[in-house]
Parts: structure tokens; sequence; C-alpha cells
């Protein structure tokens, strides 16, 4: 219990992280990890199928198609001006 | 802790649900709202597996002898959530190809900075 | 002001959830869908694992429009991604010797591996998506880590995105022409958990997996290429 | 007997075929999606005198319906998977010239794929069934918005993608709460479950699915994204966007407030949305110069008033917005198909440059003028018996509520009337010589079908008013929709 307790704490972390970063890569990199924590999550609530999808999809291809579309377009998100 | 014990998988859900609408909410970067979409997706999926989780129970697989049926969790959302992640791709894929194709015409992944690109 | 009206909503969002999923107690699932699955899944379709039962059999429909939405994914990022004048590359940077010879080493073993995992997709866990995406995977690293530029053939991964897809689709109208049922599982069910068993089930993980495979393969290159 | 599956699978194994054919040549593909859509049509047509006496369950897999998926082919769903294989032939016809840029037949794959989801999502009774076929709608409608590649399309594409996932993803949480509370996603089922639940969780999950389907069917608050995707995208693709795209979206949130939700409290809120929506479109079509963007405010002014129509509640009021459905759908995709010609031999979408344009494309324009007459409402075109039994049947409930929306309605045709009178003054005035001819044969000849069906309805109607009444009945019997489906053991 304590192990699910501290992924899913460290999993909301990450995603906040995907949020604050502004290095875009930083960001997809920490996407990627809640994807790899959420297929952990998966494993522990008895969907091993799932998991195996979400690990293989979730964390592995669609950040590499995320850091291909970075590579074509930029790579630091600009700073916000004005709200 | 029996409040935890009970909610944590919703508290994860719904946080990585609302993280990832607080996001495309507010970015006004293309491909940081496409994580925020990436983000709550994943939220959804979980979602879906912890509505069909019975205490206890053992994966819906019978791959050894002595398992029994109504101590296994639920197959019919981990068959939808199957579903629900190749869907997230491939909307995923779509629009980060769109994103790079407006790249090429605006230069800018900024919403505010591309016309009337505003919500 | 717009963070925090949509920090507020957020909130409020939160709070309403939050009180409204008292109704649904963790960990204790009423389905009567899933006591039928469960218990008749077996006998009704010949595959030990019930995900891949309820994915291709009882909800194979769903199955069908999900391998249609990836196609369709794949063919609209192409399209968008389309260019009048083809395949301009840049000078990319050739890989390390130790990268090349590691990815034609591990290449064979992941494809093999993903093979497996689609073809015993009704006995153990994973399936057709689970093992199109690791051959996928497989495809990746070939991309990255190859010395010559794509070392495979579009047109074949064509011609097998669409005859798996179609392939599906013919399975499920021969159910519609034996026993009147579109995805009918006709073929005999054997005994659960050898690996020629559970009827159509193999065969539309197989084809599914060629598919997933292809596609996925086929979305990673069209973005790499359109420069 | 056909089996009505055939409607969804001929369209994907078409769609699957493509890449084949396109081996041999690109151009083979606009053929086949104008035979498939054919074929659909002809199941459509078959279909319908059995449909008419007794609704077919379709049991996909031979699994009885809570287990397995099911369709429910039902005169209400029909109704919608014949304007959608109607409207989607005719266009298709349209496309063989039309389309000339870009990958051919990748465009008409996503055509078809277009077509197999609207017509999975009227014809399916599951809602994750729905989702799939849903997100096949959207994601193929994504595509084809952007398949020009210009600046516009692009950017219209991408604000259309993130709105509509965002719904989508809504509406997965609403089938993850109603599978939590129900244990089915068979919507017989719930629907024959959701009394004996009583939880806030109940509306959460309503107001999701309202929201997802919402953005499709451009729902007041919930349209930002359709004047630019229905103005950017190709002229045959903003036909059946706005033909029958919405629409598909409209009857996905009609069939979750009554037959699964039976939320009938909440059908006034409906109708004041609808009514809502129907006057933001209008006036905001008002202002607009671009002939494309005041077909698409005029879109969501047509949704707000069907929206309306179905919310009144009454099986009349319900016939009279099936009524307007087909009359929008025929109309909207008649004007949008003509000004698609127009623009491209104008080479340009403001208004002040058409002038002339009704001289030198005369078909053209004479059929765009039927269906901005039909559309305003105008005797006897198709448009007037819809909004006639709309206005009827809504006077007929005898409430102030609704009389007060009659006026409202009353003042968007009004406001109609002169936004189109002031677009037809363009076209039909004299000028100068220029060298603009009649646009080729095969987009005369479904804009004149299309002609001859609004005249052919408005002078007829009871043609179709007996299947708009056993359509309109078939909805409001909840009860006999659950028996249908779980009945058929």
């Amino acid at each position: 219990m304590i192990l699910e307790i501290i992924l899913v704490f460290v999993m909301l972390i990450a995603a906040a992280a995907a949020g604050i970063f502004k290095d875009l890569l930083n960001a997809v990199i920490a996407v990627g990890f809640v994807s790899f924590i959420a297929a952990i999550l998966f494993y522990f609530l008895q969907a091993p199928d799932v998991a195996m999808a979400e690990a293989s999809i979730g964390a592995a291809l669609t950040v590499a198609i995320f850091i291909i579309a970075i590579k074509k377009t930029k790579r630091f998100e600009e700073d916000e001006e004005g709200s | 802790m029996e409040f935890i014990e009970n909610y944590l998988y919703y508290i994860a859900s719904f946080g990585l649900i609302l993280i990832g609408l607080y996001i495309i909410l507010i970015k006004k970067n293309l491909i940081k709202m496409i994580i925020g979409l990436s983000i709550m997706d994943t939220g959804v999926n979980i979602l879906l597996i912890s509505m069909g989780y019975l205490s206890g129970g053992t994966a819906p697989i019978f791959s050894r002898e002595n398992l029994l049926p109504s101590r296994m969790v639920d197959p019919v959302p981990q068959a939808l959530v199957l579903t629900a992640i190749v869907i997230g791709l491939a909307i995923i894929a779509l629009a980060l190809s769109l994103t790079i194709v407006l790249y090429r015409h605006y230069g800018t992944l900024n919403t505010r900075k591309i016309r009337d690109l505003k919500w | 002001m717009r963070k925090a009206v949509s920090f507020i909503l957020v909130v409020i969002i939160a709070i309403g959830i939050g009180l409204s999923l008292q109704e649904v107690p963790f960990g204790k699932t009423k389905s009567e869908v899933r006591k039928y699955c469960l218990e008749k899944g077996i006998e009704q379709t010949g595959a030990t694992n019930i995900v891949t039962s309820v994915v291709v059999n009882y909800r194979g429909f769903d199955t069908l429009g999900e391998v249609t939405v990836l196609f369709l994914a794949a063919i609209g990022l192409s399209a968008i991604l389309y260019r009048e004048k083809e395949g301009e590359r840049k000078n990319r940077r050739r890989s390390s010797l130790i990268l090349y010879t590691g990815c034609k080493f591990l290449f064979p073993l992941i494809l093999l591996f993903g093979a497996y995992i689609f073809i015993h997709g009704h006995l153990t866990p994973g399936g057709g998506f689970q093992g199109g995406a690791i051959v996928a995977s497989g495809f990746l690293l070939v991309i990255l880590g190859s010395r010559s530029w794509w070392g495979f053939n579009r047109s074949k991964m064509k011609i097998t995105e669409s005859l798996s897809g179609l392939i599906f689709v013919v399975v499920g109208l021969l159910g519609l022409l034996y026993g009147g049922h579109f995805l009918l599982n006709y073929l005999p069910k054997g005994i659960p958990n050898e690996l020629f068993s559970a009827g159509i089930i193999p065969i539309i993980y197989i084809a599914i997996g060629f598919k997933v495979g292809s596609e996925i393969t086929g979305i990673i290159d069209d973005m790499i290429r359109s420069g | 007997m056909v089996n009505p599956v055939l409607l969804i699978v001929i369209p994907l194994g078409g769609a699957f075929a493509i890449p084949l054919f396109a081996f041999i040549s690109k151009h083979l593909s606009k053929y086949i999606s104008m035979i498939v859509a054919l074929a659909m049509l002809i199941i459509v047509g078959v279909l319908i005198p059995a449909v008419s006496k007794n609704p077919i369950v379709v049991k996909i897999g031979g699994f009885r319906p809570p287990f397995g998926i099911n369709l429910v082919v039902s005169p209400f769903s029909l109704f919608f998977a014949g304007i959608v294989s109607l409207v989607g032939f005719l266009v298709s016809i349209y496309a063989i010239k039309y389309i000339q840029k870009g990958d051919i037949d990748k465009y008409h794959l996503l055509f078809l794929l277009f077509l197999a989801g609207s017509v999975g999502v009227v014809l399916t009774g599951d809602i994750f069934n729905m989702f799939v076929f849903f997100e096949i709608l959207c994601i193929s409608s994504y595509a084809l918005v952007a398949y020009n590649r210009d600046k516009d399309g692009v950017e219209a594409g991408i604000k259309y993608l993130i709105q509509g996932s965002v719904g989508s993803a809504f509406i997965l949480i609403g089938i993850g709460l109603i599978y939590g509370l129900c244990g089915s996603l068979n919507m017989a089922d719930i629907a024959n479950q959701i009394h004996s639940v009583n939880s806030p969780l109940l509306f959460l999950a309503l107001f999701l699915f309202i929201t997802g389907f919402g953005i499709e069917g451009a729902i007041f608050p919930l349209n930002a994204w359709l004047p630019d995707a229905h103005s950017s995208a190709p002229s045959t693709i903003s036909a059946v966007l706005s033909g029958f795209a919405i629409e598909v979206g409209i009857y996905a949130v009609v069939r979750f407030v009554w037959t699964v939700f039976g939320a009938s409290n909440l059908l006034h809120f409906l109708a004041g949305l609808g009514i809502l929506t129907l006057l933001i479109g209008e006036l905001s079509a008002f202002k607009q110069n671009d002939i494309k963007r005041l077909l698409a405010y005029s879109s969501i002014g047509q949704i707000g008033l069907i929206l309306f129509a179905i919310s009144i509640g009454t099986a009349e009021s319900i016939s009279g917005g099936l009524f307007q459905v087909l009359s929008h759908a025929l109309s909207k995709a008649l004007l949008f198909l003509a000004a698609g010609y127009m623009i491209w031999k104008v080479s340009s979408r403001k208004i002040e440059e058409m002038k002339g344009i009704g001289v030198r494309m005369p078909i053209t324009s004479f059929c765009f003028l039927i269906g901005a007459f039909s559309l305003v409402g105008l005797p006897p075109f198709i448009g007037f018996p819809s909004k006639f039994i709309i206005i009827k049947s809504a006077l007929l409930t005898h409430q102030a509520y609704f009389y007060f929306l009659v006026g409202a309605v009353l003042l968007g045709t009004v406001i109609e009337i002169s936004y189109f009178f002031k677009l037809l003054q363009g076209i039909f005035s004299k000028t100068e010589e220029t060298g603009i001819d009649e646009a080729p044969l095969t987009a005369l000849v479904p804009m004149v079908i299309l002609t001859l069906l609004i005249v052919g309805i408005g002078v007829y109607p009871q043609a179709i008013n007996q299947f708009l009444h056993l359509a309109s009945h078939n909805l409001i019997d909840k009860m006999g929709y659950i028996e249908q489906v779980l009945g058929a053991l």
C-alpha cells in the first residue's frame, strides 16, 4: 500500500512538472514518466494487458513521436507575456 | 488510512485529469497543450480501470488451475482501456502532425501569436 | 485573470467529483457483465485470457473501430504532412558502429518478442495491440540506429496494413455468412490453454498485430520524413 | 433481408481496400467512394420497409445484448443513416472533379471512414461503441478540415482537434462513471437500471456527455471551433460537416438525454440553449462577409432550431425537428456545394467578389437560390413545412415559455432572411464580362438532384411524414426500446 501511495504521489508531481517545465523535452520525459508509473499502477490493479499496452504505447511510442515533433519545431516554450 | 485506501486511485486519476485540463486551459504553447491532453488520457484510463477493480482479486486470466471467476477483477474496463490507449495515441499523433505543419506556416507554436487562434 | 478563472473552474469540478464519488466504492465492482464474461468466457470463446475474449469477441466491434481509428490517424497524418516533392533528406549524422551493430542484433529479437506477444494473445497477457507496439518500437530502433536511411519498403508496409484490415473485416463477414452474426466465433474452440484454440480470436489478433505494427511504424516514418 | 451491420462494414472495408487500389491508379479511389456510398444508400432503402414494421436489433458476434455489442436499427436511427448515405453519395459525386490537390486517395479514404463513423454513431446501441465511432467521425473530420494544408485549414483543424479531444475525454470519463454505477455499457440496460440509481454522479455523467457530444453538435457555448473549421475545409467537407456531422452530434445528445437518462426535466433547459444557439448563430452570420463563414454561422442557427424542436418534447415537435434535420442537411449541403464552385471560379471567399456570378454560372446560382430560400423557410421548398410543424407544435404546448421562444425563432428567421437576401442580391447583380463559366457536370448533377429533392419534398411533404412520425414515436417510446433490445434474447 505504501508503495502505491508513493507512486501516486510521484506521478502527480511528474504530471505537474510536465506542466511547469519550460524545456519541452523535459516536459515530454515527464509525461513518459507519468505513463510509466501508470503502467505500474495498472499492474497493481490486476490489469497486466493494459499495463503492457500503456508501457509500450504510452511510455515509449508516444514519447518518441513527441520528441520527433519537438525536433521538427521548437524546443523551448516562450515566455508568456500577459495572461 | 482507510480513506486513502479507498480513494487513492480516484485521487490519482482525477488529479491527472485536472492537471491535464489545467494545462490545456492555461498554456499557450501547442505542444504543451497536447502534453496536457496526453496526461488527461492517462488519468481517464486509470479511472476506468479502478472502476472495475475488486479488492484482493486476480487478473482475469485462467493461467493456473483453481482460479475462481468470482475472485477476478472486471475484464470489461480493461478491454475499454486498451481501446482508449490506442485512440489516445492516434489523436496525439494527428495533433502533433498538425502542429508541425502549423509551425511550417507560422514559425511559432504560441497560440497567442498565431492569428485569431485563441481559446 | 485567465489563470485564476481556470484554476477556480478546475477546483470546483474537483470538489464536485470528490463529493459524488462516494457512490462508487473502490474495489467493489458489481457488474453483471463481468460475471457473465468470467463465467461463460472460456466456454463461449475458448480463450483463457478473458480480456482477450472481451476485446476480440464480446466487444470485437469496438476493436474493429479502434483499428480503424489508428488507420485513420496514420492516413490523416500522411495526408497532412504530404509534400509535393517527395523525401528530400537532410544530411544526417551517421550512427556509430556500436549503435548500428547493437540495433542489428536487437531488431530480430524485438520482432520475435512482439510476434510472441500477439500470437499468444489468447493465452497470456498481451495481444495484438501490445505486440504490434513492440514490433513498431523495434522498427523505431532501426530508424534511429541504421546507417543507411530507412531500410524498409513503405509500399509493402501499406499492403500489410490494408490486407490485415481486410482480413479482420472478411473474418467478420464470414461469420455473418456462416451463422448470421457479424464476428461470430465460428471456428472450433479447441481445448483451452493450447496455442491452436479459441477459434477466430488468434487470427484476428495476429492481423491486428501486423496492422498496428505497420501503422505505428508508418506514423513514425512519416513524421521523421516530413522534414 | 440485408443485415444492417453491412452499413458500417462496407465503408470500413472499402477504406481498407483503397490503399491497395491506389497501387493500380490513384484515381480509382474516387469511384470506390462513390460506389460504396451508393451501396449504403441502397441498403438503407432496402431496410426502410422492414424497419417501419419492427425495429431490428443486430447482435454482433451472436452474444445477447447486455453482454455483447448490439446495433439498434430503429426508424429514428435509420432516418439519420439515410441522410448520411444520401448526402454522402451526392457529395462523393461532386468530389470527383472538385478534389484535385494533394493525395486524392487519402481524401477519399478519410471520407469513407467519415461516413462509416457517422453511421456507426447513429446505429449503435452501446455507449462505448458509440464513443469509438464518434472518435472515427471526429478524427476523420480533423484530418479532412486540414486537408488543404493551407494556413487557415491547419489552424482550424488544430483548434477543432483540441476542443474535440477534450470533449472525447469527457465522454470517456462519463462512460467510466456510468459503468461504475450501473455495471453495464448497453444503452437499454442502463436505461433500465438508471431509475434505481439516485446519485449526483448521474448528473455529473450526463453533464459530461452533453458537453462532450455538444462540442461536435455545436451547442452554444461549445461551438467556437465551428465557423473556422467549416469555412476553411474543402467545400465538399463543409457540406458533409454541416450537412450531417453536427446533426449526428445532436443525435448523440438526444439519445443520451431521452433514451439513456430519461432526463425529461432537462428539456426546458435544452430548449432555451437551442434558442440561444439559434440567435447567436444568426446574429453572427449577419455580420459576415465571407460566404462560407456566413453559411457556417447559419448552420449554428439551424442546429439551435433543431435542438429547440426536439426539446419541446411532443411527438409532433420531434417529427418537426427531424424534418428540419432533413431540410437542413439537403439545403446546407446544396449551399456549400454551390458555393464551392463559385469560390473556385472567383478564387475568393469574399461576398463582394461574387458580384454578377449569377449571370456567369446560372445553374449553380439558381441552385444556390433554391437552397437559400429553402433554408429561410419559404414555400414551396422543404424548409417551409419543417419550420411550420415546429412552430405549430410549439404553440400547441400552451406554455408561455415556449410562446416566448417561438418569438425568438421568428426573430431568427427574420435575421436569416435579411442576410440571405443581401447575399443573393450581390450574387445576382449585373457586372461586366469576366471569364467565368459554369461548373462541370459532376458538380451540377448532385446539385440538381438536391434541388429536385428540396422542391419535391417541399411540395409533397406527406411522402416522408409517416416515416417521421414513426421515428418520433420510436424516440419517445423508451420502454419499447428497452424491451426490443433486452427482450430479444
